[in-house]
């Protein structure tokens, strides 16, 4: 296993920098998420309008580097995504990363496909998945409006 | 005989003239169980469930799948299995965390007469809440009477706790019966099933009880691990029964939250090792085939049964039942630890005493009884070797 | 080095470039130690206490014995030792006991920032009694700052529980002077003894506590006991605290008596197996010697601190302790967890997390830390091997 | 190890018709002992005159074969005897059970002597010690006054 697969310049990146970080002015959606195994903890923001349009997204919270980055990255390819397009990326996130799937049949821009497969060295880390998959599954919940916080230990 | 498992038992290697029949007291290891546990200690040793390095996440991945075994094992797909120290500490979750937030005063708490001290004194603490205890009486065979069941259960009972099977007498409780009326009133049942799980098939999403308690050492599995199956809807209900690491979510000076799932309910630093053999133990039974052990231990007991019946001066606790793995009797006019040190002597070993169900003992008028029970590495030969032995004790005892 | 007992350990023959760093988590085990419950499987089961034959009767030997090895090796000689399922189940017992009949509304209980959960969420349970805990705070180093103590033991104090060596820094608890005040006001004191007894030496009887727990993974022996001494006068005082078979002396339909002495707190089948395993985890400490030990282990500290100290961007949990078996850090810039899974790669066991102190972890402002903690089997390659480590973790993440 | 040691005849007759059975009509001090292991239960009275002799003493309860000879077997013999040589003879029993010493230096009559050894053969029975003892701990707590039941699994 060779660690830079899973600590690509992008995750270090997204880690350190991570984009829409901070709490949404408006939003109508939002969910918390947390890892006690690392102590991850995220809040997610997210705005959708009638059409069923994630219009905004933004994160706050504190985890390890594959935590935030992979926080960092969904807000930015869920960002203007449809919550039915959102639900399907998330469905390949947890194929890649559980199942080692690829990506062929997903509809997005190479820069997106590039980011979003930044992640998928972590399927090599078992011990790391729930770092990874903690954001979407908030993601999840705040779309359903789930007021309990997820709990990636029980989950995954 | 239908199966002989008996070489996979390293203590009738070391003393080849042991004639185990105190299995209900706690069963033998199979070379299979002490080699995991071995195994464990010396090459894949670490704590579970803490760290992020590849022996803690192995170790934690071999626990959890025990957990997953276990609801398997006994079709517990409607709830999840906590693992605690024994069948005792199971029982005692139950009590306290269902007393502190369904029981008030004047409630009502359906138990019987044949419970185990350990399916009784952690209700009885309870009274302390003025909550009444009522027992389903034992009729003189050593049967639950339900004749009567519809008025023992009345709109103040808030929960029935009941053992599958008995440990005094190897019946099995008639529980479908009793479960259909508790239902009808939505009335949670606990069952303890210590006796039960590695003598006969449990299917506990078709029982449909709430909480099912039982102890991996009377399964051939190690000492210091017990379960404790819960119906989905307590984990939440619940309050933590013990605090400390592994069951919180967030700490500060003020406030707590508690995680949520079996963690809420397994604090402190788990025995791994004791619940991965757990696995093995299962593996064993699965292998096995409960079915096979069933047939092979009821065999083993009618055989017991009819060679006692010709035998004089026996009184068995309530009529014994052929379909089982144990019974208790007493040779009239001699103490039962009397007799078992006569058997000792033939290297018998067999316990005597009131077996934890004084309310049973005082019930049939006697202070202690012996029992028999069997195991799987049990064969016809230990039931020869006990008949000759009481033989021995009643020429000792000059008793015809 | 001191002493060299790391071949004694198998896994370290199973993995040979493991380096375990987690020894305050759980210590690896003995030869001696895995033979034994080997041994005990094989060739010795029986449940103890419970059965008049010889092998339920040497088995209950060999675990009685063992609570007097413990007495002795902790000169624990004004009261008795109660076994649990672990360290925190022994906190829980005091806890709950004392809060039952000695604490009301308005009591205070005090406590330290220092305070593993274990030794907190038992005691946070007692706030619906509305009674009041109070923190004894730590300071910028990561000591207790004793100066206002008289101040914080007020008069409604009605026990003090501490840690005798956090499990963060490493550090000894001024105990010796807290105790001095409480007693002086006749206040109890309950010591958390978890991370002392393999790697100091604990002198009960002089230390003059009321209470002292501590778990038996963390000293060599098998996961599933734990271990509670408790003063003399507290076995009567207390209420029982689980309930269940072996802890009676007579139970009927109405009423129950409770057995006397440890048996009242020793409810249901004991882990027998893993309590005669802490026997030969105390030979082994006996035999290498707990004054060797703790020298050992404060040079492999004092080693791995001196080489901390030469290297950039490192940032201890408080100010580390020379004298102690373990110590805390963190990485400026990367995540906890993020080293640890470099670290894991080297095959270097270091726990990433906030070691069950949340408290400790918030008042420093970090939600996780590294924490090293050695046992008798490393060595000061282990120490080197941990500092490359380091170095390729900021390589990678580009750090200093 | 020869269980005819154990289960002497005169064992056996004891236990069976145990002697001194019963509540005293007169009595000044009693105590309970209890066994849990075996279930052996004994409520001692005694009647103890100015001048410290025990001018009668009887017992109730029930228990083993050992358990109910050894009471009989005691109450036989410390009947008419001092409270300071039925302590004596307490040590004597304790030292005869559990190290084997013989009874040399021991006063009594052939036949008590004989009475008296008659339990010795416990002494290869470790299990069954409690058993014997628990009377004489009894007698112990009834010359004390001791409120709290005796618990021979604890003292042994
Ligand atoms: C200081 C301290 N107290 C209590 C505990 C709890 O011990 P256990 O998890 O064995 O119950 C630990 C270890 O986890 C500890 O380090
Ligand atoms: C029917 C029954 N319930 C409960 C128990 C308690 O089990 P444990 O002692 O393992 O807690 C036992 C065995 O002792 C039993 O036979």
């Amino acid at each position: 296993m060779d660690l830079t697969e899973l600590y690509q310049d992008l995750i270090l990146d997204h880690g350190q920098k991570p984009r829409n970080f901070g709490k949404l002015k408006l939003y109508n959606h939002d969910a918390k998420g947390h890892n006690p195994l690392c102590g991850d903890n995220i809040h997610l923001y997210l705005n959708l309008d009638k059409k069923g349009i994630v219009t905004d997204l933004s994160f706050e919270g504190s985890g390890c580097a594959i935590s935030v980055a992979s926080s960092s990255i969904m807000t930015e390819i869920v960002k203007n995504k449809s919550e039915k397009k959102a639900q399907e990326l998330l469905d390949a996130f947890f194929k890649m990363i559980k199942d080692n799937n690829d990506l062929k049949k997903i509809d997005l821009t190479e820069n997106e496909k590039i980011k979003f497969q930044s992640l998928s060295g972590v399927n090599k880390f078992p011990m790391r998945v729930k770092c990874a998959t903690l954001c979407w599954h908030t993601l999840k919940a705040a779309f359903d409006n789930q007021k309990q916080p997820i709990n990636s230990e029980v989950i995954d | 005989m239908s199966i002989s498992v008996t070489s996979q038992f390293p203590i009738f290697k070391k003393y080849k003239k042991l004639v185990y029949l105190d299995s209900a007291n706690s069963s033998q290891k199979p070379i299979s169980v002490i080699n995991a546990i071995d195994n464990f200690y010396r090459s894949k040793y670490s704590n579970i469930g803490r760290g992020v390095y590849t022996l803690a996440a192995n170790a934690t991945e071999d626990y959890e799948s025990t957990r997953s075994t276990l609801k398997e094992f006994l079709k517990a797909y409607n709830g999840d299995i906590i693992f605690t120290k024994n069948a005792t500490e199971s029982l005692n979750l139950v009590a306290k965390c269902f007393g502190e937030n369904f029981l008030n005063s004047g409630d009502e708490i359906l138990l019987s007469e044949l419970e185990h001290h350990s399916n009784y004194v952690p209700w009885h603490f309870l009274r302390k809440k003025k909550i009444m205890i009522k027992f389903i009486p034992v009729n003189k065979d050593g049967n639950l009477d339900i004749t009567n069941i519809k008025s023992l259960i009345t709109n103040k009972t808030k929960i029935i706790s009941l053992t599958h099977i008995s440990n005094v007498t190897g019946k099995k409780t008639p529980l479908k019966k009793i479960i259909e009326v508790a239902k009808s009133k939505n009335i949670p049942v606990c069952i303890d099933g210590t006796q039960a799980v590695a003598h006969t098939a449990v299917n506990i999403k078709e029982l449909d009880c709430d909480f099912y308690a039982f102890s991996g050492h009377k399964m051939y599995a190690a000492t210091g691990v017990g379960c404790l199956f819960m119906k989905d809807k307590w984990f939440e209900k619940f309050n933590p029964f013990l605090g400390g690491g592994g069951m919180i979510q967030d700490v500060d000076i003020k406030n707590i939250t508690f995680a949520n799932g079996v963690s809420k309910f397994e604090a402190g630093t788990m025995p791994a090792a004791e619940v991965i053999s757990l696995k093995f133990a299962i593996d064993f039974l699965k292998t096995t085939k409960i079915k096979n052990i069933e047939k092979h231990e009821n065999e083993l007991i009618s055989y017991a049964i009819s060679k006692f019946n010709k035998m004089k001066n026996i009184i068995f606790v309530g009529k014994p039942d052929k379909s089982s793995s144990l019974f208790s009797f007493n040779i009239k006019g001699i103490h039962a630890h009397d007799v078992s040190t006569v058997f000792d002597q033939d290297s018998i070993a067999v316990r005597a005493g009131h077996h934890c169900c004084q309310i049973l003992h005082k019930k049939f008028n006697i202070a202690s009884s012996l029992r028999v029970s069997v195991g799987v590495y049990n064969v016809k030969q230990d039931i020869d070797a006990l008949c000759e032995s009481i033989l021995k004790c009643k020429k000792l005892f000059k008793i015809q």
